[in-house]
């Protein structure tokens, strides 16, 4: 029921930052991920890979705290890739159009290739 | 309203939450666990946590931040009811704009989840007294993993 | 009664479950998400679960084999304070026999293991309303793994 | 929540039945147990051992079901052997003084080794 985030660079991605998440993302821990990437964007980084692989649940409110760190970044012309490997999470993106605005990628290999 | 006395042919379950954001991982377990003694699949079981959550959420988030929550379950061999209360203002409706797919609205993904999710949506305002919102799940063959 | 709105110090969480084996799972897992929020160590959650499944199990043993069991949950920074109510006929308290450890007795393991598990443990029985068993369980700084 | 019972023999111990439980033994699901340990002293066999390795979770009618097992295999001088490596339940053997009744092992092929 609980949250844990880090961040990690990529080598030889400069200014690129990855949020590695742990656990559920609901309504009583999104505002620990929200307080996360809205710090890196206020740092200056603009392009974020979150990774999702080890999330067993999110909630209409993480999806919020993701596309308002997407609108944030791409007013700097910068992009949010999401890593998502589990099929109940992905099938959320999916019902609710999110596969549109994110890219979403299997691996965080992938997503750093794709920038 | 359902309840066990008037209606000996199903059970009841119900659950007391505070308006609180930490309590809704408590909501979460107890649907999961309610949901696997009926023939529920995996994916309707998440189905089920993810629909109620939202519910939920929105009574702490829209209706009061502190009060009582009640979620009532009524456990029919073939459909699980279940009824979100709050004690808040309630709301008309209008507040629901429908969501436009593939553009990036922070709002409104909530009630879109539930309706989605669940068989049977409804909700009933009352200004006075909160808002109940009731959702209906049929239990499903269950499809083999994908 | 301990009310979320008398004192307004501490949270309640309340569950209402029929009388019936097969939603024990249930109380447990609820017990669970409450004692995890709470600083309980998970040696603690375990003693948890099982002192709420025994009171459980007695109500639906030797009170009523159905009406409706509650477990209401008084959520103190320090504490957690457990009342699980049934609406049988009770009991006198020379049904609880001393246990002989060592002994293969069959009968008094479930009144022992809550007296043993849980900190403080109380009961009021009124023959005409019901049983109702409080415990409680102190949050203690979490030992290390053994 | 729920309860899986195999029973498995031992080769080369003849009459032995391994009783292998997987899941959680509470008042729900106690009675499969009760049955199967019931239908194998019925059937004759005196030496059981109960394996408890994959059991998250017992309760006292799970307790008093391997007592009332232990109770009848010794009119038939037979043994009940309980495998046993969940610390929480290893626990509440202690406490409730049933290590002194019941052999408690490590490992099937200890408790099998011990007949
Ligand atoms: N229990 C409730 N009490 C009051 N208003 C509610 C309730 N549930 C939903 N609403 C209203 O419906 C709107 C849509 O809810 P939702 O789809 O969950 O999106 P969001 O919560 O992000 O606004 C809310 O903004 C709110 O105005
Ligand atoms: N809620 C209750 N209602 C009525 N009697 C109870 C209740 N809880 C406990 N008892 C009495 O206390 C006795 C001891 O309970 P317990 O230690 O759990 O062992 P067991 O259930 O195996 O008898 C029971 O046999 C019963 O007579």
């Amino acid at each position: 029921m609980d949250i844990n985030v880090d961040v990690k660079e990529i080598p030889g991605k400069n200014g690129v930052r990855v949020v590695d998440l742990n656990g559920e993302i609901d309504v009583y821990t999104s505002p620990r991920v929200k307080e996360t990437i809205g710090e890196l964007i206020d740092q200056g980084h603009y392009d974020l890979i979150i990774n999702l692989e080890n999330v067993r649940y999110i909630d209409s409110t993480g999806l919020g705290v993701l596309i308002g760190g997407l609108k944030r970044v791409r007013e700097h012309s910068g992009t949010v890739s999401l890593v998502c490997t589990n099929p109940q999470i992905k099938k959320i993106f999916d019902i609710t159009g999110l596969v549109k605005i994110f890219g979403i990628y299997d691996s965080e290999a992938s997503a750093s290739a794709a920038l | 309203m359902i309840s066990a006395k008037n209606d000996p042919t199903h059970n009841v379950i119900e659950l007391r939450l505070p308006s609180q954001a930490e309590w809704v991982g408590v909501a979460r377990l107890a649907i999961a666990g309610i949901a696997s003694r009926l023939d529920f699949g995996i994916e309707d079981i998440e189905d089920l946590k993810l629909a109620v959550a939202e519910a939920y959420t929105n009574c702490i988030q829209h209706a009061a931040s502190d009060g009582e929550v009640r979620i009532e379950c009524a456990i029919h061999p073939d459909k699980l009811v279940i009824a979100v209360h709050d004690q808040g203002k309630g709301f008309n409706g209008a507040e629901i704009a429908p969501r436009k797919l593939g553009e990036p609205q922070e709002r409104g993904l909530g009630v879109f989840l539930i309706r989605t999710l669940m068989d049977d949506v409804s909700y009933e305002v009352d200004p006075r007294r909160g808002t109940r919102l009731t959702m209906i799940k049929h239990v499903r063959p269950q499809q083999p993993a994908q």
